[in-house]
């Protein structure tokens, strides 16, 4: 019965709020889905919607009492003209003041259960056994994937399985970042020297899109991260090819041979190959993600081209440099890093 | 009936103010080296006025960045300059001073003092703030940075660290953020020392604290909030430099310091700040909405407690800023009751000041307007503030334009416009002019209409999933076009901006005479001429009520009686 | 029109109208303030205990400052008694124990400076050695500063004094100043309990 | 430090008042200060720039002030006052005549009744919970735990056995729960029932608990689903009813109660007025 009014609430709002915003707001080009809070896809992101409906009538409430009663004065309590007198004076009275100070400390004890509840719920949730662990660490202005029991370690896009627990350890690579996906979960930060967990609990497959969202630099309007959320079959299949060693394809040796010989090699990673910066996203299978530079552009060969002459073109304030490759070279290395599936 | 002995003795109008013939040099020094408290107060807020306009060009870059998505008018680094410089501004350089400055001109006039305790110290803490401005503000052409666009400040107001250490922050950045806060923090300890001991030391004969206007009151408890919150913020910013300059590991995360030690220290600052913000702006408002009421203040006592109450809780909430740093489950409980409580004395305010209007004969000039427009925009900010209280769903708010949005609900439609209500309403005391009312109420509906474009459509990317601090964003996420009604939005606030600038040259120049008492006020700054001379009160008055000059306009009905 | 006459009201009510000392509030408003400070670094100081990465430990290298924090101590009570003295108009003994104080206060900050010459030269802990360090010289270092500008007020109080200028009727702001070197040598009672006692 | 409000014209200079002289050294000591922290960004030679300043500046404003601090003097000449306003009359709150003098009766008094109301009916409410607990759970303490474990998150796993069982911890969260909620109801209904007149056991005891438990009812859900899956709402109002009706009978007969009840409106709210607690107005229209 409960879950019935919430839904009928959520319907509510949802056809209001944002069946009336979405459309309008689509700018220029469709909308992605997203990033809508509004809209929770996973049990931690639903719980908090929720609550947060709850807090929201409750102050639309408090807001429509005390704004009608402030309408009303203002309306009622105008200086009719030719009027010369002083009102009565009135300099209080204890029973309204108790009134108006007894009833607020009772709904602040009903928000403050709620909030009490679910910050245990959410905080102190006990990792089930069959969960998805991954380390997720925040660089200025990329996220590092990391799924320990798979041996894997990838960029930008993470892929987790539908309906069950992913665990997330948060760590930071040097300054605060901090990690959001609305759908999915709210926001934790990344944190030098500190580790902090989250999980998620997605519902729904499908693409959910999260962003840095705690100001780290030049490069943090574009530190966005992807959440794939696969089926199971889709799951492992990534797993699979994620755990193979980078694909050597002689067809593209040339451009292989100017990664290795420029500095490249010494910020990436390219498992299988004496490649093993760390201060830069590992590429291993670069040309399985979606996106570059962690989510400014689309992974197309142009793309990856432009990106490699002049990274700061995408995203200014990189941290990686242009690395004053002439064309030729360009061209062979990107066609090396699109072998890389 | 009548009774004798009047409630309000000596206050006295005076001889006509001597006017001695001045060369233009003469009076600019005297402006440079003068200990009144009123001509400090005008230079506060002159001062502040300035930058207010220099915080809002800030902003307005800020929205026609944002306006449509992936747009290039500026460059991320500075984006962040702006961003950062403008949150500094309005809070330490404009929003801070304006209301020293205020409370400069009002407090020992509303008490009935000569000057402030200490009035070479007032002069002192002035020009310390105004000195510090003008350093941070230096920052944009003193040294070269690391992109060479000058070392203003680029890592948000609250810098927090590691992003401000040697490593990440090579240039002079976060020194002058820190230097010239410092200085700006002296200025204000200064200022804060002087206001408490004005209130404690000097007030007039029968004014006891129970008698002292709310005005007065409320720069009391901030005084205190400032003199125990700037010097956290000192101690924060010199192991900054320790680190910064002599090698110290306080905020450095490779040798073991802590980033989050950095949050702390800077919120156990923030917060009480926001409310230092806060509270001068409930202080006006508790003056002029009886006045335009023409009632009494409902529930005085209530008043006063619940502000004092403010100042105290405000020093236990500071970590509700820090919900998603990883605190355990009992301390985030702790924030998330100890930062609800504050709706409780806060509410209390609300509903006095609704109380008072109620039954009243409201006069509906533009102080009055403003202060109207005041208590629905701060019920509405406090209502986001605590939705934000509410740790979980702060989770998803943190850090996105609906926090933008709850604190300028606050700093600009509670204490931007109390401050431009505080300006109609006292204009005519300093000046002896008042400012044009047609005018006003232009400046106001424009005002009022550009900030509801701009901040109430905020909340709406905020849900969206628009995070704060960012320079840019894609065109797929839907966020474009309430950031483009953002900026329209801004834009009416500007033009409104300028209406009152234009007021007030127009009102200084061919202003209707205003007389002593203008607003058939009630306090003892009306007992005086406008402008008051520079010993305010030729005899030092006595008072028997609260509102003085309301038992000298109602012999037959005085308050003194009552209370 | 309600125009009234003024009438200097002269009710018994006003006449005991006392406020409190300018000087005073000022001060206590001060020290307010620079407590703030303190106790900043204080909990910086306690954040960090133990989690210095690297030595020397506070165990190993710090001694309990017994001498020097007795005298410190002390020139809290030959502040008092100097005070006593000026009340009572007794301007020399007023001036032997307000040097006796400044002298202690030196005593003091040359045990400091002894102090830290060992740590830097001998134990080779320096501000950035180690967090142990950073925190201990700025909490140490920032108290320190306060004793100087202490013995800096103190001393032109002194040279005043001999000079003649200052008199029994000044006892009031003379009190005022000692209120000041009071709250130095309090803030000692905490940097010692926490850097020598606790934290070691 | 200046020492003005001891001269007033009161006492002493007749006719002249002495305020404090300007002086520029303030502002050069601000200076001072500001270029010798600047110094830290700018070189160290505006540090000893501003050093020398600061000096200077101490130096000058010391002598400004010691022995004697330097004032100026004006004169003037005292006037009267003129305080005029064009709304000489101040209106009434209108009361009819009345038997009691109301300066006699308190209504502040029903605030302890309320108190008093909302300790009684806590108390009974207690009661009846745990009479249900014992009638259907076999265990006095399973509706107290039930509130108890409200903010305990591992309480879903709870097992009715365990909620039976008497858990310290639990037990004094319900209590701190249930008396606050109590207490402070009680007095909601002292400061409130007053200023509604008519029928007062019918609004404390049915109409106001039916309000908020209804409430309760279609937020429990989120405020916890635990005690929302467990709770058994027609019990749940029966307590209602009984808190309400018990802690509503105590107020109703309360003497102040009854004495205020039959006041004008703005003495039942309790409204602080000058003129109401002194006059009462006859002659006046109506
Ligand atoms: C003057 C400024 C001001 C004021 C007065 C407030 C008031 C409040 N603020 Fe706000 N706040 C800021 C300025 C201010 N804030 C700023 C600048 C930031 C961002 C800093 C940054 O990150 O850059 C911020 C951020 C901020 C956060 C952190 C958000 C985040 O970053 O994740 C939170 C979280 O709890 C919060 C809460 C509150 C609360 C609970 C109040 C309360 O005081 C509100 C109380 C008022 C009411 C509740 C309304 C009236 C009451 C009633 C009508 C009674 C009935 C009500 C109830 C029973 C609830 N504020
Ligand atoms: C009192 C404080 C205050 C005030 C008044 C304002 C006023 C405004 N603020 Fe600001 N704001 C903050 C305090 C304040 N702000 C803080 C603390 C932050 C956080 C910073 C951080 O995160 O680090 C912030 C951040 C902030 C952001 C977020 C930036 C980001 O996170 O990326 C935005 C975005 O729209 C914004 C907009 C505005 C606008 C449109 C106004 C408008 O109301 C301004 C209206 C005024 C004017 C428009 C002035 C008129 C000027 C002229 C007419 C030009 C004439 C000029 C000359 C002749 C010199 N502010
Ligand atoms: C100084 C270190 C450094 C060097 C040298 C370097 N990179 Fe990078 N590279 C980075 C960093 C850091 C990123 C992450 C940028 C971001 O998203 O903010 C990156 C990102 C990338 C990406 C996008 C990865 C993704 O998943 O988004 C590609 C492709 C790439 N680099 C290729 C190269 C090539 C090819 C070279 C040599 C020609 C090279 N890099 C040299 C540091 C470096
Ligand atoms: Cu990483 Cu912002
Ligand atoms: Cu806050």
């Amino acid at each position: 019965m409960f879950t019935g009014i919430c839904k009928e609430l959520r319907r509510i709002f949802v056809a209001v709020g944002m069946t009336a915003a979405v459309p309008l707001s689509a700018w220029a080009e469709g909308v992605q889905p997203g990033t809508n809070m509004f809209e929770p896809a996973s049990k931690p992101a639903g719980e908090i919607f929720g609550l947060a409906l709850l807090v929201l009538s409750i102050c639309a409430g408090i807001f429509i009492v005390v704004g009608g009663m402030l309408l009303y004065a203002i309306i009622r309590y105008r200086r009719k003209p030719g009027d010369t007198s002083e009102p009565p004076q009135v300099f209080g009275s204890l029973q309204i003041e108790m009134a108006w100070t007894v009833v607020p400390i009772l709904i602040v004890v009903v928000l403050f259960l709620a909030s009490a509840r679910l910050i245990f719920a959410i905080q102190d949730a006990p990792q089930p056994k069959k969960s998805i662990s991954i380390t997720l660490v925040g660089h200025q202005f990329w996220w590092e994937v990391r799924y320990p029991k798979y041996g894997i370690v990838t960029a930008n896009e993470i892929h987790v399985p539908v309906d069950k627990a992913t665990y997330f350890k948060l760590l930071s690579a040097d300054v605060v970042h901090s990690f959001w996906v609305p759908e999915l979960a709210g926001k934790t930060d990344c944190i030098p020297n500190h580790v902090n967990t989250t999980w998620i609990l997605p519902r729904k497959t499908g693409l959910y899109l999260g962003q840095c969202s705690q100001f780290c630099g030049a490069g943090h309007a574009r530190m966005l991260l992807r959440v794939y959320v696969d089926t199971p079959a889709q799951f492992k299949a990534w797993i699979k090819n994620q755990q193979k060693p980078a694909v050597e394809d002689p067809a593209v040796a040339a451009g292989r041979e100017v990664f290795m010989d420029n500095a490249c090699m010494d910020c990436h990673e390219i498992r299988g190959t004496p490649a093993n910066g760390r201060f830069g996203p590992d590429l291993t299978h670069l040309a399985s993600r979606d996106t570059l530079g962690s989510g400014t552009v689309l992974n197309t060969p142009a793309n990856l081209r432009e990106w490699i002459k002049d990274p700061d073109h995408f995203k200014p304030g990189v941290l990686m440099p242009a690395m004053q490759l002439n064309n030729k070279q360009l061209d062979e290395v990107t066609a090396y890093l699109c072998s890389l599936r | 009936m009548a009774d004798q002995t009047l409630p309000i003795g000596g206050v006295v109008d005076v001889t006509e103010l001597k006017a001695p013939k001045q060369t233009f040099l003469e009076w600019l020094a005297e402006w440079f080296i003068t200990v009144d408290h009123k001509k400090l107060g005008i230079l506060y807020v002159v001062y502040a006025m300035v930058f207010l306009l220099i915080g809002g060009l800030e902003a307005l870059v800020i929205r026609l960045q944002l306006a449509i998505p992936n747009n290039h008018l500026v460059s991320p680094q500075i984006y962040d300059e702006l961003f950062t410089m403008h949150g500094t501004t309005m809070v330490f350089i404009m929003g801070m001073p304006i209301l020293v400055g205020l409370a400069n001109y009002i407090v020992p006039l509303q008490i009935g003092a000569r000057d402030m305790a200490f009035p070479r110290l007032n002069a002192f803490s002035f020009w310390m703030t105004a000195f510090g401005g003008l350093l941070m503000y230096y920052s944009y052409i003193g040294g070269f940075g690391l992109y060479g666009v000058g070392t203003a400040p680029d890592f948000g107001w609250f810098a927090y660290a590691p992003l401000t250490s040697p490593a990440f922050s090579p240039g002079r950045a976060p020194d002058y953020w820190a230097v010239a806060l410092i200085v700006m923090g002296w200025g204000s300890l200064g200022a804060g020392v002087n206001i408490i001991t004005t209130t404690l030391t000097m007030r007039c004969k029968g004014m006891t604290l129970m008698r002292m206007p709310l005005f007065t009151w409320l720069m009391l408890v901030v005084s205190f909030l400032m003199v125990i919150a700037i010097p956290c913020l000192t101690a924060a910013q010199g192991m900054l430099m320790i680190d910064r300059y002599i090698g110290g590991h306080f905020f450095d995360t490779q040798a073991g310091g802590s980033a989050i030690l950095w949050m702390h220290f800077f919120w156990i600052f923030g917060h009480p700040e926001v409310y230092i913000l806060a509270l001068p702006a409930f202080g006006l408002a508790s003056e002029i909405i009886p006045v335009f009421s023409r009632k009494a203040i409902f529930g005085y006592p209530a008043m006063v407690a619940a502000s004092v109450g403010i100042g105290f809780l405000s020093f236990g909430v500071w970590a509700h800023h820090m919900f998603t740093v990883g605190m355990s489950g009992p301390t985030n409980t702790f924030f998330v009751i100890a930062s609800m409580l504050v709706g409780i004395p806060t509410g209390i305010k609300i509903f006095n000041w609704l109380a008072t209007i109620w039954g009243g004969k409201i006069w509906f000039a533009t102080p009055m307007l403003f202060s109207i427009a005041f208590i629905f925009q701060f019920l509405v900010g406090g209502l986001t503030g605590v939705m934000l209280a509410a740790a979980p769903w702060d989770w998803q708010l943190h850090n996105s334009y609906f926090v933008v949005a709850h604190f300028h609900y606050i700093l600009v439609g509670a204490i931007v416009f109390m401050v431009f209500a505080a300006i109609y309403y006292w204009f005519p005391k300093v000046t002896g002019k008042m400012l044009d009312e047609r005018l006003g109420k232009l400046h106001f509906w424009l005002f009022l209409i550009g900030f509801h474009l701009t901040f109430d459509f905020m909340h709406i990317p905020g849900i969206l999933g628009m995070p704060r601090h960012i320079y840019t964003y894609m065109p797929s996420r839907g966020w474009g076009m309430w950031n483009m009604i953002e900026t329209v939005g801004a834009f009416v606030q500007a033009i409104a901006v300028l209406v009152l600038v234009f007021n007030i040259i127009v009102s200084l120049r061919s202003g209707k005479e205003a007389g002593n008492d203008p607003w058939d006020a009630w306090t003892l700054e009306w007992a005086t001429t406008s402008p008051p001379p520079a010993y305010n009160f030729a005899v030092d008055p006595v008072v028997k009520s609260r509102r003085p000059l309301w038992d000298l306009k109602h012999p037959e009905d005085p308050d003194w009686k009552y209370e | 029109m309600a125009s009234i006459p003024v009438i200097q009201s002269q009710q018994e009510h006003f006449e005991e109208w006392q406020l409190p000392d300018r000087g005073k509030v000022g001060m206590l408003t001060l020290i307010l303030g620079e407590s703030a400070l303190f106790s900043m670094f204080v909990l910086a100081y306690i954040f960090y205990i133990g989690k210095s990465i690297s030595g020397p430990q506070p165990a190993q290298v710090l001694d309990i400052p017994v001498f020097m924090t007795i005298c410190l101590w002390s020139s809290s009570f030959t502040i008092w008694l100097a005070e006593r003295a000026i009340e009572h108009g007794k301007m020399k003994i007023f001036a032997g124990f307000w040097a006796l104080t400044i002298a202690l206060g030196a005593i003091f900050l040359g045990g400091t400076a002894l102090e830290w010459k060992r740590l830097i030269y001998h134990d080779g802990l320096t501000i950035t050695t180690n967090l142990f360090g950073t925190t201990f010289y700025s909490l140490v270092g920032l108290h320190a500063s306060h004793v100087v500008v202490g013995l800096i007020m103190l001393i032109t109080v002194l040279i005043l004094t001999l000079t003649g200028h200052v008199k029994q009727e000044h006892a009031h702001r003379i009190k005022t100043l000692a209120l000041y070197w009071h709250f130095v040598d309090a803030v000692w009672v905490i940097v010692f309990t926490v850097v020598y006692v606790l934290g070691r | 430090m200046t020492e003005i409000s001891k001269h007033s014209s009161g006492h002493g200079h007749e006719g002249q008042i002495h305020i404090p002289a300007n002086t520029a050294w303030p502002l050069v000591l601000a200076f001072g200060l500001t270029l010798s922290f600047g110094g830290i960004l700018l070189g160290i030679w505006i540090t000893v720039l501003g050093l020398l300043l600061c000096l200077i500046s101490i130096i000058g404003w010391f002598r400004d002030v010691l022995p004697h601090e330097s004032a100026e003097y004006v004169s003037v000449e005292v006037r009267p006052f003129v305080s005029e306003t064009t709304r000489k009359v101040v209106d009434r709150i209108e009361l009819p005549l009345l038997e009691h003098k109301p300066g006699e009766l308190l209504p502040q008094a029903t605030l302890i009744a309320g108190l008093k109301g909302g300790i009684f009916g806590g108390v009974a409410m207690a009661v009846v919970v745990m009479i249900y607990g014992q009638l259907i759970h076999g265990s006095v303490w399973y509706g107290v735990n039930l509130l108890g474990g409200a903010g305990v998150a591992d309480w879903t796993n709870a097992t009715t056995a365990q909620i039976a069982e008497f858990h310290w911890g639990w037990f004094l969260i319900a209590l701190l729960i249930h008396s606050t909620a109590s207490i402070l109801m009680g007095l909601i209904y002292g400061a409130m029932l007053p200023m509604l007149p008519s029928r007062p056991m019918l609004l404390s005891g049915i109409a106001a608990p039916l309000i908020w438990s209804g409430l309760l009812y279609a937020g429990m859900g989120i405020i916890n689903p635990a005690m929302n899956s467990r709770i058994s709402w027609p019990w749940f109002l029966v307590s209602q009813l009984v808190f309400g009706l018990v802690a509503g009978w105590v107020v109703a007969h309360d003497e102040n109660f009854k004495r205020i009840r039959k006041m004008p409106l703005a003495i039942r709210v309790g409204l602080e007025v000058p003129g109401l607690i002194q006059e009462n107005h006859q002659g006046e229209s109506h």
